[in-house]
């Protein structure tokens, strides 16, 4: 037995799907607060309006790692709009649940993601994702 | 593959000999102390032995011990018990910026409560400066509680300095010595403490008892109120078989105190070495020689605490963080803070506490796995770049 | 000579299958709860086992159960907790003048502090009549605490019918159920209180470990304040084995519950008529139909308490005495004096409680020795004349 | 093992020494209260000065009994100056010790003593032991 995490998390954990920098990243997002002990940054490639490839690098707890890990697995091959459909909680879910003070990780990479598309539109329409600002960090939640 | 526990400061087994020691109090001997019959006699000698086995390890009077339910108990105790018994008074206690929560939380408490209390800073190895002491009492200061040595850092804080003061200005100086007894020697007299907190887990007894020494002629209020347990200072039917385990491993501890620090240095100072050599950018929070002899607390830059422990947890190593984290808040340890470290570095330690059974092996086992662990957590660090 | 203990209230055995599933805790699965390796996971996980297996003889959720050191912490903490979280509404609480010491003892404090404490009356047989909580409340009562039953005359305490009156008028109730959780059944829906106190050592668990039943939605300041073990409701490092070995008691009285009673209540019967037949002048002390299974409280004119408790020890018979005596008080007990009685008879008291391991033999022993005693004594005292 | 007593205390209170009412003592002590849970009487009979006989019943604890018992015995045969030299703490002593709750069984018995003496000389000469009023029952002692 080990961590409190589900084996999926710890599955994502010591083996993290796409990590790494990316050469000419489309969008990147930046999120996080070293402050809080976690740093998101996101890349993601865009063919034709689908996420064709996505990387991550994570300074951060076991979640934030593993979070990081499935958000990118989940987006890569979607369109844009499905892809903006992704919540915190289907991440989560994903990765069979977080412990509840864990749950501002799922957070964080759907911002990171989210902030990847913002780039990724702006550079494209000069105006980025409509209506969207990431979540404040909150010391409370 | 043999699982090696690295974590002595958050919980150590209970010896052998401790748990035989307990083994006939749980249904044989089960009376209860305050029973005048054989069976209540029976339970209470074995207590009023226990007690002559602590105080013997840190040289008090078996009368000053009061068995606890831990050592955040007898810190509650402590504070709570001298800030009641003593409002008269005055209202101002002063504590350091890094005890122990156990501390800390009871020290907020009386705050919201009428309390003033001051909360010290340490420089950057971990330590009070007991200059800083004298300037904050006033004339309205009835308590000083600093730790004997930090949980977290292992610094061993100047307590005999700064009971000189306490003691020319008359005020009760109580020490959180939970981390020391057992670990390095203390004398309540040299330490020229009032009152002494300490728990039985930390030295090889069990979980859920410990003790407040309090000197003689302590001004204390009780914490647990009702019967007249303890001569009336602490009430609630004493935990026996827990008492006598607690009384077992302080005679060990005293016959073995200087073994275990010959046996703990020389690792310690490995681990120490050895992290230092194979892993670039590491630092070594706490004093560097004023430290305990079971405690390497380290900061890695730019890998996160908690990540590294799930890969050594994986590889059957267990060692702690201080990191956010682990305790599911997001602050970062308010001890690190305190020593000046940006929060970044201080999400980022770890700390490894050796004990009785950590062999040479062990820690060379510990220096060939774990560089590998922060190279492949720096490889995905936004932190590091190419 | 066997020895018969009949002092099942004061504390009991731990069960041999208790201290079996306490026993890898103390030294293999030693790790603390709170940390995130293997070791601390597993402790976690044995922590969370016994949390359901008490609230499941309660019938509570798990996530109401708070741990503590004993029935004294977990008196202490609803009286003071309850207190502290509600004086915005105010600062009124009723006990019953029959409450257990960790009861009364918390009580006169927060008098001492402010509060107004209503000490509310019993009748003959002990009971706690509801019309006078009933008339007792006032809009600034925040808290009504009556114990489930005595430990010392053993009446129970009409508690749903309590608690109807406070869930209507919106009072926080609380009940010390340390002598029948285990002993009678308790849910504590069909009690209706918002909070409960239970404690190991009275039913086959080890002693320094019990809880506090809080339910959802309660109100409630903790007690012992610093790191944030039990969902911060309660601090300090968990004391895993005793915690264990508290669940595996509150199992086995859950299967074992109507078979512990349909045992105990002959054996209770015989010895109060055999006494009645064998004794003259002897008073039964409580409520001769509602009371406890294991409890026979009498009292026996002329003679006192305590020189009848040494001759029964000399005989191998192990009771209890609620005479001043035998707590080193001069005053006779507070529960005996509240039922009426006068203090002459009050020191002539003498309990019987009997448990799991109690025969019909040991009660024909008893019966056989008790009134030779009781003869003897007599002969001594200047109460009884020529 | 048995009772926080010394085995003298057990063995006077086990085996009490002068128990019983006397035929026309020449004094008679009666103390304590049964508030308290301890009376004594005790009754003396002297002969030329000499106390010759001692009884006693006790209704009360270990201590209570087993103090009556040795203070009787450490008077039977004294003269009245000498058995009145006796203290509490001296009947406590005999009987290897009390434990501090228990003290005040001795100051009872000492009082018991005292009372009877008194008597005795009240009766004999018409004045009673000069100076002397029982301790008052102190339920703070
Ligand atoms: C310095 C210090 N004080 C107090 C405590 C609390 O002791 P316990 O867990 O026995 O309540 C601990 C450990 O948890 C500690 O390390
Ligand atoms: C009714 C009652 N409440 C509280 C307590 C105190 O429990 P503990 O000894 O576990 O603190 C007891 C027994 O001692 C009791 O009988």
């Amino acid at each position: 037995m080990a961590a409190p995490y589900s084996k999926k998390v710890m599955d994502h954990f010591m083996h993290p799907r796409n990590v790494g920098e990316m050469e000419n990243p489309d969008g990147i997002g930046k999120v996080g607060n070293p402050v809080c002990g976690d740093i998101m940054e996101m890349y993601i490639k865009v063919k034709d309006n689908v996420i064709v490839d996505a990387k991550f690098k994570t300074f951060g707890c076991g979640a934030a790692i593993a979070t990081s890990s499935m958000a990118t697995e989940l987006i890569k091959g979607k369109t844009i709009e499905e892809a903006l459909k992704l919540t915190n909680k289907a991440v989560a879910e994903a990765l069979d649940g977080l412990p509840p003070v864990k749950m501002h990780c799922s957070v964080l990479a759907e911002d990171a993601f989210k902030g990847a598309v913002d780039d990724y539109l702006k550079k494209k329409t000069g105006v980025g994702l409509q209506g969207w600002r990431p979540h404040e960090e909150d010391h409370e939640h | 593959m043999k699982r090696i526990y690295l974590d002595y400061a958050a919980t150590t087994p209970v010896h052998p000999d401790v748990a035989a020691e307990m083994q006939p109090y749980f249904s044989e001997k089960f009376g209860n102390p305050s029973s005048i019959h054989s069976f209540g006699q029976e339970a209470k000698a074995a207590v009023e032995r226990a007690r002559e086995q602590v105080a013997g390890l840190i040289a008090a009077q078996p009368e000053e011990i009061v068995f606890t339910s831990g050592g955040t108990e007898a810190n509650n105790f402590a504070v709570q018990g001298i800030a009641l018994a003593n409002e008269d008074r005055g209202n101002h206690i002063i504590v350091s910026k890094i005890e122990h929560h156990a501390v800390l939380e009871p020290a907020r408490f009386l705050e919201n409560h009428g309390f003033k209390v001051t909360f010290l800073p340490v420089d950057n190895d971990g330590l009070v400066h007991p200059e800083d002491v004298q300037k904050a009492i006033t004339d309205k200061t009835i308590l000083v509680s600093i730790m004997h040595a930090n949980n977290e850092i292992g610094t061993i804080e100047p307590i005999e300095e700064i009971s000189k003061i306490t003691k020319e200005k008359g005020v009760y100086f109580h020490t959180d010595a939970v981390q020391t007894v057992g670990s390095i020697p203390v004398d309540v007299n040299k330490l020229g403490v009032d009152l002494l907190s300490t728990s039985a887990h930390k030295l090889y007894g069990p979980k859920g008892v410990g003790a407040l020494y309090i000197r003689k002629g302590t001004r204390l209020e009780p914490f647990i109120r009702g019967g007249g347990q303890e001569r009336h200072r602490r009430a609630s039917t004493e935990n026996v078989a827990g008492i006598v385990g607690f009384g077992k491993a302080c005679e060990l501890a005293k016959n073995e105190l200087q073994s275990r620090i010959d046996h703990l240095i020389p690792l310690r100072d490995k681990l120490i070495k050895g992290i230092k050599d194979n892993i670039q950018d590491v630092v070594l929070n706490g004093h560097p020689s004023i430290r305990l002899p079971k405690n390497v607390d380290i900061t890695v830059k730019y890998v996160e605490g908690e990540s590294m422990l799930l890969n050594l947890d994986i590889e059957g190593i267990a060692v702690s963080t201080g990191s956010a984290c682990s305790s599911g808040a997001l602050e970062p340890s308010h001890v690190l803070m305190a020593t000046g470290i940006s929060p970044e570095l201080a999400h980022g330690s770890i700390r490894f506490t050796l004990g009785r059974l950590t062999t040479d092996e062990d820690i060379d086992r510990v220096l060939e796995v774990y560089p590998k662990i922060v190279e492949k957590l720096r490889k995905m660090s936004p932190l590091v770049k190419k």
